[in-house]
């Protein structure tokens, strides 16, 4: 097959796990490239001899891709060819490639400051070292801000889009009984081992296709390639119904008791917007009976001076981008080692065709199968040695190579200079711990591979491969049936026979313990040699962070940022902390572990969200009236998750003008108020009266059936934190009502106290809020409008205030209660919610003759603040109780059980003088309303900080009474009454108001008992 | 994310389905009247706040509705026991044994 | 002490950085110091710092079980703000703010405090209520403060939707230009730089396993690692760890440890120019000079020592951020991390003597500790100093909660900051 | 009109809550208007929908005794389930087990007041039986996707295995609650509160839009 390859300089001619049949053209800085289905954007960046993808963010030094996988630091693109459809910080290493993909590099500066700054890293860098910024700036103080604006445009990598995003994403609940995370060999024999077994397994791979390390290796399994193993376990897997196999997906977090949550890539791994509104992630939340971290190992590059050249890469990474991208990232390779696994990059090199220049490899007398391989090839390896600086600018053009003493700690001869384009390193191989930190285990240092793996945990969790350092594919695949056994033992089920793959046979030599190169100049005046390259944290600068007395790693990582990059460290964590640990003269144990939290790799804020966001946020709670309440343009107020009618405008009124009209037809005829959110409890038992008794502040022995009775209830305190009317249903039933928004609160209390204090008291509670439809009548006519809709008897002598009666009401029976909360004669009428627009309805078609008005939350807030009356929550804030209120009538400190509040609202300070106290505020000009939450003071000419005496709870405009009606908390103010209180307002205004009763309308409550 | 046996349900649910009330075995005074100042408000607000070994109420709010007690580590978080309100625990932290 | 500047990072970098300065010692503790700070926070050390220069007892060790300032100094989201209800609690946090905005001069250590203002929305009559409430006490209080409306509010947000879209549109919010963000860990070590100093004893790495009280006074301290350590006083201030502490002094606060979880985003281009919190919607978000996202929400509603929490919580909190701010949906988390949190009934600290003599405890911050650190320094200290609690402290004695004279600040400390 | 009817033997109040005659019910998605969609939507898809609307549900709640657990099978015409989790369905009624103290009864809705009324008559001892026919309703969801789609909304497992059928549970349901109760491998019963159903309606179509979603009349 012949394919124009002409613009992939760096592609081969064959190999790797891509369709060259599949062409895909996508855009990178504004320029079109080609490269193939099965290519990341890294891969395909690669083959086309992109070197530089980035630029430092504190020394804006060029920077290219080093790594193949999650733990790539620089290669953190700008997506999206949309401005809706951006995506901010896609690691190309993980980025899989579409046609029409658009990217672009973030860079800390404007495209065309970037040189420029590239001068001002160089030159400037000197001057920040790390902390920096904690040392200058500060002279003088006014001059922060101006500094700080600069600095901050420094900040950030991509950038968020500007429009909102079009894309949906969701979350799965899943269950299993193994979740095994990552699908190299260890993981995938542990699936098919569990699977078998008639297990229920989720696995998940972060990259598109299973197989892990196999699919980048020229491995043999079964005497075939590793990959056709892979292809056929894959395969046996997808025949069980009870494995689910995740591609795309990233395990995250692993937090307590095996909660797991998956980001699984749906879509955008092929478009930057989800084709025809298909989910584009999906954020599996799972619940795992036992975890298998299978999750493999991260090369560790070796620190040297200049090695963020682009054309540094870490080992394996060569390995991948040739074995399964068909890319050479060059042409002439040096390798340094200190191990002999990582001579598969140069031995892979050669394979395709390209120059080995040398292998550099810190070890006197390196031997094994890779060793004698690359002998074999007639490939140069220095022994003893190490590349101490990369040269070269925009790409390597060369390195300086010296012997090392046995430590590897300093140079010990002459240097020699090679030409070279790549230098790939390796200094052995990291675990992957990061899940296994997740949940709190600290890691362990294990000497043997040089390296932290998981900890203990009491969390049911396995690990497998070369998470424990078992780097071998004939270890994985072993550990990973053991895995699988463990867990199937515990989960009681049967082992099925699972034979383990045929493996090559390979010998390896002693690795050494190498993590910096030395130089020839001290470390500090070096060429930079990166630990952490994101943060453009030095070997130097961590010597500094010691040398200045930080001391910890901790210290260390926080004062140098090392490790707080979007890569998390993965790379550079353990070789910082080697630095430090002999800067410290301690092992790396000594000097700390490194802990890792959520996420591994980050997660898009729109696939945490999922579906709760937008118009499913949070529910919105309706009465059976709601579609009514829309139809009559009602304005809707929250009132906790309900949309509660706040006002019913008509034509071009204003809100003043509609609750004019509300407040003043409901006085005159009659209005009526969809109150069916007031919570409702149905109390039974034959000590349901008791516990009334127990739990409110007033008497509840005597309530004779068919009666109603308000009552306040408190917390332990004695704090007022929910008021409601109960009404006797039969000698042992009841009917409570609460607040709104307090119901939950209210019946959760009752069951708490009925549960964990009294359950010797027989009564059941139970929320009927939802079953009533609740609509008040309210007003001098709303009896003959109910007249009109019932035969029963409500005249005042059948039916007397704060009496219930059970009636017929528009052929529907209801409970209707006299009770009021306008102080006018009210009805309110409760029918079963099926039946409540019906009801609400009739009382319209009766209701014109007497210009029945609906009114909303807000009249009902002026019309009971004109009567005193107070609303929990408004004009009470949990820190007064019913004596602050001058609610002493509605307190019975005579009933034989301790009610709840009792003893609270005693205590020293509940019971002092001066106490704010809550009283009606008559404004000297009637005309002024007072702000609410306006706070008064007794000498508005006091100097600043003013001694404050109360703030205004309630107030508004009463048409009824043509002047202001207020409420407010004062000071010792139930014995101020006539006393004079100043409102000083922002805008200057001070307003004057007079103490006095909180009842403004009708004191005698005349207009309610007719 | 904790996973809760509900020993009402007699099954394991997920975090979400409860809430957390606060210390268990906090017995309100048989009376009130009767406490000064100091024994109400440590009655109310003083607790054991243990790191350890921790003795608490929960409730199963979007199941059955029912309190229960959970014995939990507040360091490690993990769940020691359930026992129902009216129990006494079995697993308890060394000094108070 | 050496002093910082530009020219100084000048003059270093001709010899390499290779002659700063330790920014402090490490030295081994003497027998016996007059005053023993247990806990190495920012509020520790800024004890020992004003103890030292402000009240002159420099016989002063901060005792620390870990490293300075890793508890929650190092795992808060930073936000500095005054704008509380209570007087009492007003005026502590305002004397705080007057702190704050000559710290990074005072202690030669630049706190990058940064006053890009705070608003906290209103998404509810009754918010709104509240907001004009609190704005109105600050004012009468001389602190800062505005109510604005929803037009005002976007014109400083733009990214925020305050539009009608909205689940609980934005009806308002109050406004406090002064607030705004420092960088947590340099406050730490600025006041460890100063105290060390001044000649404070910073010992890190040492556990107090015990406090040694005789005939109900307590004269010091016994370690792990370098056994008693006497004092004249001793003052705690180990945040989520004061009621281990407490139960070593044989009494209980009324205090409960819970999981404050916060996390990060990748870091992006400025987006965000102030701090912005919603209690209703349940989220608070503020980006750092770095580009992070720094968001956080709620405690988890249990106990915890574990330094994490649940994930449903970080979900809401997300999921509150991507309601507020939908342009942020494509935003990447990227890392999260819990703190331990002291809370109080009524989310108001304790500044307070306690029933061992001489013995102090400062602590019950809950989630809003950080922003208070010089200004509970300063009246810690002299109230360590004198024997005697600071005026600004008095009402925060952790004996309020026996009289019922309780601070109720739940509503302006609405979601966790 | 005197058709109101008032018990109150044993201390408490029984009503018929029923209109006579002609006036119909309004569930709690009657706005939705759920039968337009039915004849007018998608016919095929794998999640269906249907609101068993204005059914008789009530509250049991007891301890009950062994002769209140008689007394109370023979009322019902079944036993009550008394394992958790576990229910009893049959053609005339479907009782599920809520609490330990707690069952949900499930009658055509005309027979509500009939079994207030016996049980007012007849069970003696603690218990409350408590009408909730208005403030709840029945959504009836099945199809070959239904696991998905309420995989998404719910945290409890629902394989075969955990959940079988006739198993029910109380539980978050998005985010509001919901008892579910597994009436065939792909049939399962919700019973929602009526002002959070106009909210679960919506999340349902939302969750279920990937597999396509029928209405049935």
């Amino acid at each position: 097959m012949t394919q124009d390859l002409s613009k992939q300089s760096n592609r081969l001619q064959e190999g790797g796990r891509i369709d060259r049949s599949k062409p895909l053209t996508f855009t990178y800085n504004g320029k079109q490239y080609k490269g193939f289905d099965g290519d990341t954007l890294a891969s395909a960046l690669l083959a086309n001899g992109v070197d530089i993808i980035g630029r430092s963010f504190k020394y804006s030094r060029p920077r290219g891709i080093v790594a193949a996988g999650a733990e790539e630091p620089n290669a953190i693109m700008q997506i999206g060819s949309t401005e809706a459809t951006q995506i901010p910080n896609v690691r190309a290493t993980q980025q899989s490639l579409y046609a029409g993909l658009v990217a672009s590099s973030t860079n800390g500066w404007p495209n065309v400051e970037m040189d420029l700054m590239g001068l001002v890293g160089k030159i400037g860098g000197k001057m920040m070292p790390p902390g920096f910024y904690y040392k200058t700036f500060m002279y003088p103080k006014s001059m922060w801000e101006t500094y700080e604006s600069y600095i901050r445009k420094a900040a950030g990598l991509g950038r968020a889009p500007k429009e909102n995003d079009p894309d949906i994403y969701d979350k799965m609940n899943q269950h299993c009984d193994l979740l095994i995370v990552g699908a190299g060999p260890a993981g995938l024999m542990a699936a098919l081992t569990a699977a078998r077994s008639g297990a229920r397994v989720i696995i998940a791979d972060e990259q598109s296709e299973f197989g892990g390390s196999l699919l980048s290796s020229k491995e043999m399994l079964n005497g075939k390639p590793a990959a056709e193993w892979v292809k056929d376990v894959v395969q046996e897997l997808s025949g069980f119904d009870d494995v689910l196999m995740l591609p795309n997906s990233q395990v995250n977090g692993y937090h307590d008791h095996n909660f797991l949550t998956i980001q699984q890539h749906c879509t955008d791994q092929f478009a930057d917007r989800a084709p025809n509104g298909q989910i584009a992630q999906r954020l599996h939340r799972v619940r795992a009976k036992w975890v298998v971290l299978a999750t493999g190992a991260h090369e560790r590059p070796l620190v040297y001076g200049n090695n963020d050249v682009p054309g540094c890469m870490v080992a394996n990474a060569v390995s991948t981008y040739i074995n399964r991208y068909g890319v050479a990232p060059g042409k002439d390779l040096v390798l340094m080692t200190s191990n002999d696994n990582a001579y598969r990059a140069a031995l892979d090199w050669h394979d395709a065709g390209r120059n080995v220049v040398a292998i550099v490899d810190s070890r006197k007398n390196p031997q094994g199968t890779f060793v004698d391989a690359a002998r074999d090839r007639g490939i140069s390896i220095i022994v003893g040695s190490g590349v101490i600086e990369a040269h070269g600018s925009k790409r390597v053009s060369g390195v300086s190579i010296a012997p090392l003493n046995d430590a590897g700690d300093a140079v010990v001869g002459p240097i020699i200079k090679m030409a070279a384009d790549t230098v790939a390193t390796s200094g052995g191989w990291s675990p992957v711990i990061h899940l296994s930190c997740h949940t709190g285990a600290r890691p362990v240092w294990n000497d043997e591979i040089l390296g932290f793996t998981p900890g203990a945990t009491y969390q049911k969790q396995l690990t497998a491969g070369a998470i424990n350092g078992a780097f071998s594919t004939a270890q994985a695949l072993s550990e990973g049936v053991k895995v699988a056994s463990d867990a199937l033992s515990q989960l009681g089920l049967a082992k099925s026979d699972v034979a383990l793959p045929e493996t090559e046979v390979v010998e390896e030599g002693k690795a050494m313990a190498l993590f910096h190169i030395p130089h020839t100049k001290p470390t500090s005046k070096a060429p930079k040699q990166f630990v952490d390259y994101q943060n453009d944290v030095t070997a130097a600068g961590i010597e500094l962070a010691c040398r200045e007395g930080f001391e910890s790693i901790e210290h260390v990582k926080r004062y140098t940022a090392m490790g707080f990059g979007t890569d998390q460290g993965k790379l550079g964590n353990i070789n910082g902390m080697a630095i430090a640990a002999k800067m410290l003269n301690q092992t790396i144990p000594q000097t700390g572990t490194t802990i890792f939290r959520p996420n591994y790799t980050p997660v898009t804020f729109g696939a945490i969200a999922g579906r709760d966001c937008g118009e499913l946020f949070d529910p919105e709670r309706y009465t059976a009236m709601h579609a009514w309440h829309v139809e009559h343009g009602a304005k809707f107020e929250d009132v906790g998750q309900w949309k509660r009618a706040w006002y019913y405008p008509k034509g071009n009124e204003t809100m003043q003008q509609a609750l004019d009209r509300e407040c003043l037809a409901t006085r005159k005829s009659v209005g009526i108020l969809d109150a069916s959110t007031l919570g409702k409890i149905d109390i039974q038992g034959k000590d349901a009266r008791e516990f009334l008794g127990r739990v409110y502040t007033n008497a509840w022995a005597k309530l004779p059936v068919g009666k109603c009775r308000y009552g306040l209830m408190c917390g332990e305190d004695g704090m007022v934190f929910d008021d409601g009317v109960t009404s006797c249903l039969a000698e042992n039933h009841f009917l409570m009502t609460t607040t709104s928004g307090g119901a939950a609160r209210v019946l959760s209390w009752l069951e708490i106290y009925h549960q964990t204090e009294w359950p010797e008291l027989e009564v059941y509670f139970n929320s009927v809020t939802d079953h009533w439809s609740t609509m008040t009548i309210s007003g001098p006519n709303s009896r003959k409008l109910l007249e009109k809709l019932t035969d029963y008897d409500v005249s005042k002598e059948n039916m007397a205030f704060m009496d219930w009666k059970p009636m017929t009401v528009a052929g529907v029976p209801a409970r209707v209660f006299r009770i009021s909360f306008t102080g006018e004669l009210s009805f309110e009428i409760n029918v079963q919610a099926n039946y409540g627009l019906h009801v609400w309805k009739a009382l319209f078609e009766h209701g014109e003759e007497f210009n029945l008005t609906p009114y909303g939350t807000e009249t009902m807030h002026i019309l009971r603040a004109e009567k005193g009356f107070i609303i929990a929550g408004q004009d009470t804030d949990g820190s007064v109780h019913p004596f602050d209120l001058g609610m002493s009538w509605a307190v019975s400190m005579q009933k034989p059980f301790s009610f709840i509040g009792k003893r609270g609202m005693q205590r020293e300070d509940c019971v002092r003088e001066n106490r704010k106290q809550l009283v009606g505020l008559k404004t000297i000009d009637p005309k002024a309303v007072l702000p609410e939450g306006a706070q008064g003071v007794l000498d508005p000419k006091a100097p600043v900080p003013m001694p404050m005496v109360g703030h205004v709870t309630s107030s508004y405009w009463s048409a009824n009474l043509n002047r202001s009606v207020a409420m407010g908390f004062v000071k010792g103010g139930l014995n101020k009454m006539g006393e004079r209180v100043f409102y000083p307002l922002a805008d200057g205004r001070v307003i004057e108001a007079e103490i006095c009763s909180p009842v403004f309308l009708d004191p005698k409550g005349e207009r309610q008992n007719v | 994310m904790f996973h809760i046996y509900c020993p009402h349900c007699c099954e394991y649910r997920e975090e979400e389905e409860f809430h957390a009330a606060g210390q268990s075995h906090i017995a309100r005074p048989l009376d009130p009247d009767a406490c000064t100042d100091k024994e109400w408000g440590e009655y109310m607000y003083f607790r054991a706040n243990p790191r350890g070994i921790h003795h608490e109420l929960w409730v199963h709010a979007a199941g059955c509705r029912k309190f229960f007690n959970i014995t939990r580590n507040t360091q490690t978080y993990e769940i020691k026991e359930v026992y129902k309100v009216g129990e006494k625990p079995s697993v308890v932290a060394d000094e108070a044994k | 002490m050496q002093h910082y500047s530009g020219f100084g990072l000048l003059k270093h970098s001709f010899s390499h950085h290779e002659n700063w300065q330790r920014v402090w010692r490490n030295p081994t503790p003497k027998k016996k110091y007059d005053v023993i700070i247990v806990g190495g926070g920012g509020h520790g050390l800024a004890t020992a710092y004003y103890l030292a220069k402000e009240f002159g007892v420099t016989n002063v060790a901060v005792i620390e079980k870990g490293f300075l300032g890793g508890g929650n100094t190092a795992r808060n989201t930073t936000i500095v703000r005054s704008n509380y209800l209570w007087d009492e609690a007003a005026h502590l946090y305002e004397h705080a703010m007057k702190l704050w905005e000559g710290l990074s001069q005072d202690l030669n250590y630049n706190v990058m405090f940064s006053q890009r203002g705070c608003l906290n929305l209103g998404h509810t009559l009754q918010d709104m209520r509240d907001i004009e409430r609190r704005v109105n006490a600050n004012r009468l209080n001389g602190i800062d403060g505005e109510v604005l409306d929803a037009k005002q509010v976007q014109e400083i947000v733009p990214v925020l939707d305050c539009s009608d879209r909205a689940r609980y549109p934005v009806m308002g919010a109050s406004w406090q230009p002064r607030a705004g963000v420092a960088r947590h860990d340099a406050v730490a070590w600025g006041f460890a730089r100063g105290a060390d100093a001044h000649g404070v004893d910073l010992i890190q790495q040492t556990e107090v396993e015990d406090l040694i009280i005789e005939d109900g006074t307590v004269v010091g301290v016994r370690t792990a690692r370098y056994g008693e350590i006497r004092a004249d006083r001793v003052g705690c201030v180990v945040a989520g760890n004061s009621s281990v502490l407490a139960k070593m002094g044989g009494f209980e606060l009324p205090l409960e440890s819970h999981p404050l979880q916060a996390l990060v985003s990748e870091p992006i281009k400025p987006i965000l120019d102030t701090v912005v919190m919603s209690n209703q919607v349940h989220g608070y978000a503020s980006q750092s000079d770095k580009g992070d996202l720094v968001i956080g929400a709620g405690i988890d509603g249990y106990n915890g020592y574990g330094q994490r929490g649940s994930y449903s919580t970080i979900e809401h909190t997300i999921q509150a951020i991507v309601e507020m701010f939908p342009v942020f949906s494509r935003v990447r988390m990227n890392r999260q991390w819990g703190g331990i949190v002291d809370t109080c009934p009524d989310a108001c600290p304790i500044i307070s003597e306690t029933p061992v003599k001489n013995l102090y405890f400062n602590c019950g911050w809950g989630t809003g500790g950080f922003k208070a650190t010089p200004g509970s320094g300063h009246v810690f200290a002299a109230s360590l100093a004198k024997g005697e609690m600071h005026p600004l402290a008095k009402p925060f004695s952790m004996f309020r909660f026996h009289n019922g004279a309780l601070v109720d600040e739940h509503g302006a400390a609405g979601v966790a900051h | 009109m005197s058709d109101v009817t008032v018990e109150a033997m044993e201390g408490k109040l029984v009503t018929d809550q029923l209109p006579t005659g002609a006036i119909v019910g309004e569930s709690p998605l009657h706005h939705s208007d759920l039968a337009s969609i039915a004849k007018k939507g998608p016919q095929q898809g794998g999640v269906h929908f249907h609101e068993r609307k204005l059914k008789g549900l009530l509250t049991l709640r007891c301890a009950p005794s062994a002769e209140q657990l008689a007394v109370i099978e023979s009322l019902l015409g079944v036993a009550l389930p008394m394992q958790p989790l576990t229910s009893v369905t049959t053609d005339a009624i479907s009782v599920r087990w809520m609490s330990p103290d707690e069952w949900l009864i499930i009658v055509a809705g005309e027979q509500a007041f009939e079994i207030e009324t016996q049980f007012q008559e007849k069970l003696t001892g603690h218990y409350a039986l408590v009408n909730i026919s208005g403030g709840t309703t029945i959504l009836d969801v099945s199809g070959s996707h239904v696991v998905d789609m309420l995989k998404k909304s719910t945290p409890v497992d629902l394989h075969a295995s955990e959940f079988p059928v006739g198993k029910v549970v109380s539980t978050v349901f998005a985010k509001s609650g919901a008892t579910i109760c597994r009436l065939a491998d792909d049939k399962f019963e919700l019973v929602v509160r009526r002002s959070f159903a106009d909210y679960l309606w919506l999340w349902i179509q939302d969750a279920s839009r990937e597999y396509g979603l029928v209405v049935k009349a």
